[in-house]
């Protein structure tokens, strides 16, 4: 089950600058590992006790903010990564991949075979795969459509293949809480209408007959909820200028002020410290620029 | 009489695949991909296969695609996780239109397996409703019932099927390693018991068929024909014995990315010494360098 | 903050159940019916149950229609093996009219119990065309695409279920014992994924939590209620703990034969004794005679 | 899986006469042991190699026809007793019921959840369910309709409630080849046509737009065939009379000389030795009038 939270960028990972680029409000430009915690604790606070939460693998962050409500406000919250349903107090290295952790499995509490992703897809059932599902796209729109699928050129054809939707089409339409996941922040992820549809956004699940839609969109340098179906401006991060914010995405925002999001507070820097004692989530992929030049 | 071993050898077991089949492969991502047998498959040079991988697919996918035997790919997604986001010899084809993507998700890939193992002329499935999958695939339909909406997904059924998997035993009974994945499967049933065709299992090892029975809770798959290939998954990694070799990923990411943007040399080069003149064992693991996959090994919990 | 404990008592438990349910009891003849609970229901004296048992159901759903509990059942079949072939309250009921049958076979059973789970408006299915199943059912149709027939079965979706296994933790993990039947499961898993409601397990015995991550791979159903009813099974037996009672069997059907004949007072007494009479563990106990289930016990292995 | 393979009389088992009464041709009248080491070889003699056989629970002969037929003839036969593939050589007590035998695991080599049934039973997959099965009933009918439903009474109602059609009637339909067995051979079982199809024979097959039906019957007493999807006799054993047999099926059979059923051949007599050293065969089921008195 891949739940795309770490779709990025177009180009190859692991070259790119990453740097955090956009002048704060105030104070010092946060490193990368700040930016990182920031957004592990506006997750970690839209996860309640007793919910099931569910991203792909390769989502630390995400994983980071599981274990961070845990620990602060939501003991009963389940953590789905990918098929495994997890338990364990601190962030690891990734399980299955190439880190050698042998150990990893003993942070399992329960598996899926894979193919019984179809038994637990029905938010109805008290096996339900999830509550919540992050999800995350090449595109985004003003609607909370997300798109994996590709971006289409000038002619109206695919000029650029995505990597498909893998995990993230029915089990974000089924979901009863969808929450977008960016790690870039860019008028070309954010866009007015996503070329092709992964996940649906509120006017096409209105139009398949589907009440709501997704409820949120973390990015490295704002927070946007839905009004009547579009996105607007739920918070600025401390360290992002609001008309930065605007200028970096490609749809008219609601005017108004915004309220900047709230820093940790210490319970959650407390908490971090135990969840992340190594700093991983410093090398969390957050190019809020998409990573280039 | 006794009773008849199911093990056969490597090109034998690729000879049974013929230019037009779907080809049903194991892997999910970087995991267990059957890559001895797609560099066997493609050196047969084997033309307008329709791939059935995944889910989410990897570099077995890619790979034949890159080597021209492909015209189809029935995926939820072609990628190497980190190391590159979209797959290269994927997104090249697909971006010029040699290949045709049927476009789904996990879940309905899966669906579409099941489709086919229960013998069902289409299923009816309430996720995916308002995305593009219906718009771009013919045969994925929208319907409505009780006011209800539903993707109507067609039966999937490969001709053949190959996996690899940790080790099995000569009457093809195959089984993931117990050491890890702690008995998670990823496609390895879904495809062989959607295939119409033969399932072929390249595995690590080929284990006494007494110590397959005494477990025989941890079988994935029955009536396989078996080839035992050990590193057979290379670069790709196996649960619970070696681990994918991102090395390699990123060198083929290179060589295909550099093909992406007009250079074919790298990718070529590739070829030539990783599957055309790599046909022994021996000469695979010379081109990898000797111990490599003794530096990829997991070591025994 | 800790997480909480999903444990409770068997009234506790039973007092979830409502009349005019659909109830989902485990159960396959006779292995794993939770009987303790069903006891628990008849002296809650509910009524009106809709009873998804089995796919071949056994003592469970017999008992809860011999009390009166029952309107309606969906079964492939209600047995005792080589004891009866038909059980008798079942038997008496029905030809009585005073029970309606849904009328299916094992693959039906549960491809209703999948169909419910998936969220599908009904499934299309190869078997059973040319059988009554369609004439006796007027929601399971036979109908054709491209030629060829299918039943169209509609899901069925319990309210609650009832299930009883070796073990659990605290937390609601359920699963079977080790030593036997090597993690078959019946119908556990089936029952708890097509659920709208609740999932009760009563478990032979809690074991650690840390015993059940451990093996993960083992877990049948999360997320259950847990009730500690050691011989909670009986007189059915559960895989690798105990073997069924077939003489206490004998025993009922004699009972339900005798009234089937038209003598209602060995069934009355039957009632009397191991159910409304055996109200606590002990009284059951007491009643089967205080070492029974050790006779029972099957040797580790 | 059941496979209603023991589903019998509508009495209570185990206390009926369970005798054979029918006179033999010649040669004296064979015992309950002789009788079902007979049926074991017919049984056997159909079985081909590389084939998968499957029966449900509590089916000891035909579990030792599979064996015979291992032995002699076919040793890539797949024997599916329920949902498990066994192995072994030899009879051993029923692994799943009253018997203690704790170490019958031992004998399985491969095993199905109990919902996976769904997954093999299309006949085509090299992972299918089977190529033979067993089917019983209380009425089996001349087109080779089995009825585990019920028996209406004159009022075209159900007078007797069975036990439902428990694993036959998807597999039965499904399967490519349905046998049919009966340890009952009586004028109320042999019916002109049942009163409800748990597996179509014939004409329900065709009428439904399936070609084929069952292959074959056996009972205690003869064998069946089908022309043109009518039962007529193959061959009656040795034990029995060609007149009785007549008189105890419900139908017109067509006239016409029939051969007496091959007894077991010293290479079928040594094999069954093996197999079934405690003579565990002596206590099948098989009363061909039903056990009435």
């Amino acid at each position: 089950m891949s739940g795309g939270g770490d779709v990025g960028g177009l180009r190859q990972r692991g070259g790119g600058s990453g740097r955090l680029d956009s002048r704060g409000r105030g104070g010092p430009r946060p490193g990368p590992l700040e930016v990182a915690r920031l957004l592990t604790c506006v997750v970690a606070r839209e996860l309640m006790d007793g919910e099931i939460v569910a991203f792909g693998l390769h989502a630390e962050l995400l994983l980071a903010a599981a274990l961070l409500a845990q620990k602060l406000h939501a003991p009963n919250l389940s953590i789905r990564h990918g098929l495994r349903v997890e338990r364990g107090a601190d962030l690891q290295p990734a399980a299955w991949t190439s880190e050698r952790a042998g150990r990893s499995h003993e942070r399992v509490e329960y598996l899926e075979s894979h193919d019984a992703i179809l038994d637990v897809a029905s938010p109805a059932s008290p096996m339900r795969f999830c509550d919540v599902f992050f999800v995350g796209g090449l595109q985004i729109d003003r609607e909370g459509s997300t798109n994996l699928i590709g971006i289409k050129g000038k002619d109206g054809r695919m000029k650029v293949r995505g990597p498909g939707s893998i995990g993230t089409t029915s089990i974000g339409t089924l979901a009863r809480h969808v929450i977008l996941f960016s790690g870039e922040h860019t008028a070309r992820r954010f866009v007015d209408r996503v070329d092709y549809v992964s996940v649906p956004g509120w006017r096409h699940r209105a139009a398949a007959g589907l009440a709501g839609g997704p409820s949120l969109c973390v990015t490295p340098l704002a927070v946007f909820e839905f009004a009547d179906g579009w996105m607007r401006l739920r918070s600025v991060h401390p360290h992002a200028a609001e008309d930065d914010v605007r200028r970096r995405t490609g749809f008219a925002l609601p005017a108004g002020p915004v309220p900047v999001t709230a820093p940790p507070t210490p319970a959650e820097k407390t908490a971090l410290e135990v969840i992340d004692p190594f700093d991983r989530l410093a090398a969390v992929d957050l190019a809020p620029d998409g990573g280039e030049p | 009489m006794s009773r008849a071993q199911r093990v056969c050898g490597l090109q034998e077991a690729a000879a049974l695949a013929r230019d037009g089949m779907v080809v049903g492969l194991s892997g999910f991502s970087y995991q267990n991909p059957p890559m001895a047998m797609v560099r066997a498959l493609i050196r047969r040079r084997l033309k307008d296969l329709t791939i059935v991988s995944g889910p989410t697919s990897g570099i077995e996918t890619d790979l034949l695609i890159g080597a021209g035997c492909v015209k189809r790919v029935v995926t939820a997604g072609v990628a190497f996780e980190r190391v590159l986001t979209i797959a290269p010899a994927f997104r090249l084809a697909a971006e010029r239109g040699e290949i045709e993507v049927w476009e789904c998700d996990e879940c309905i890939w899966h669906l579409a397996l099941k489709a086919a193992a229960w013998g069902m002329p289409h299923v009816l499935w309430p996720g995916g409703a308002g995305s593009s999958l219906p718009e771009l695939n013919p045969d994925l339909r929208e319907v409505r019932e009780d006011g209800r909406p539903y993707i109507r997904v067609p039966p999937v059924r490969p001709d053949i099927v190959f996996l690899h998997a940790a080790e099995a035993d000569v009457y093809g009974n195959v089984r993931a390693a117990r050491e890890a994945y702690l008995g998670r499967t990823f496609s390895e049933k879904s495809l062989a018991l959607a295939s119409r065709g033969p399932v072929i299992a390249t595995v690590e090892r080929i284990v006494e068929h007494e110590e397959v029975a005494a477990s025989p809770e941890r079988t994935l798959v029955r009536g396989a024909l078996v080839v035992e290939a050990p590193g057979g998954a290379h670069p790709g990694g196996v649960s619970g014995r070696y681990v994918p070799d991102l090395e390699h990923y990123r060198e083929y990411a290179g060589a295909g990315e550099a093909r992406r943007r007009g250079d074919p040399v790298p990718y070529q080069r590739y070829l030539e010494r990783y599957v055309y003149g790599a046909e022994e064992p021996e000469d695979y693991r010379r081109a990898i360098g000797g111990d490599r996959l003794e530096h990829l090994r997991m070591a025994p919990p």
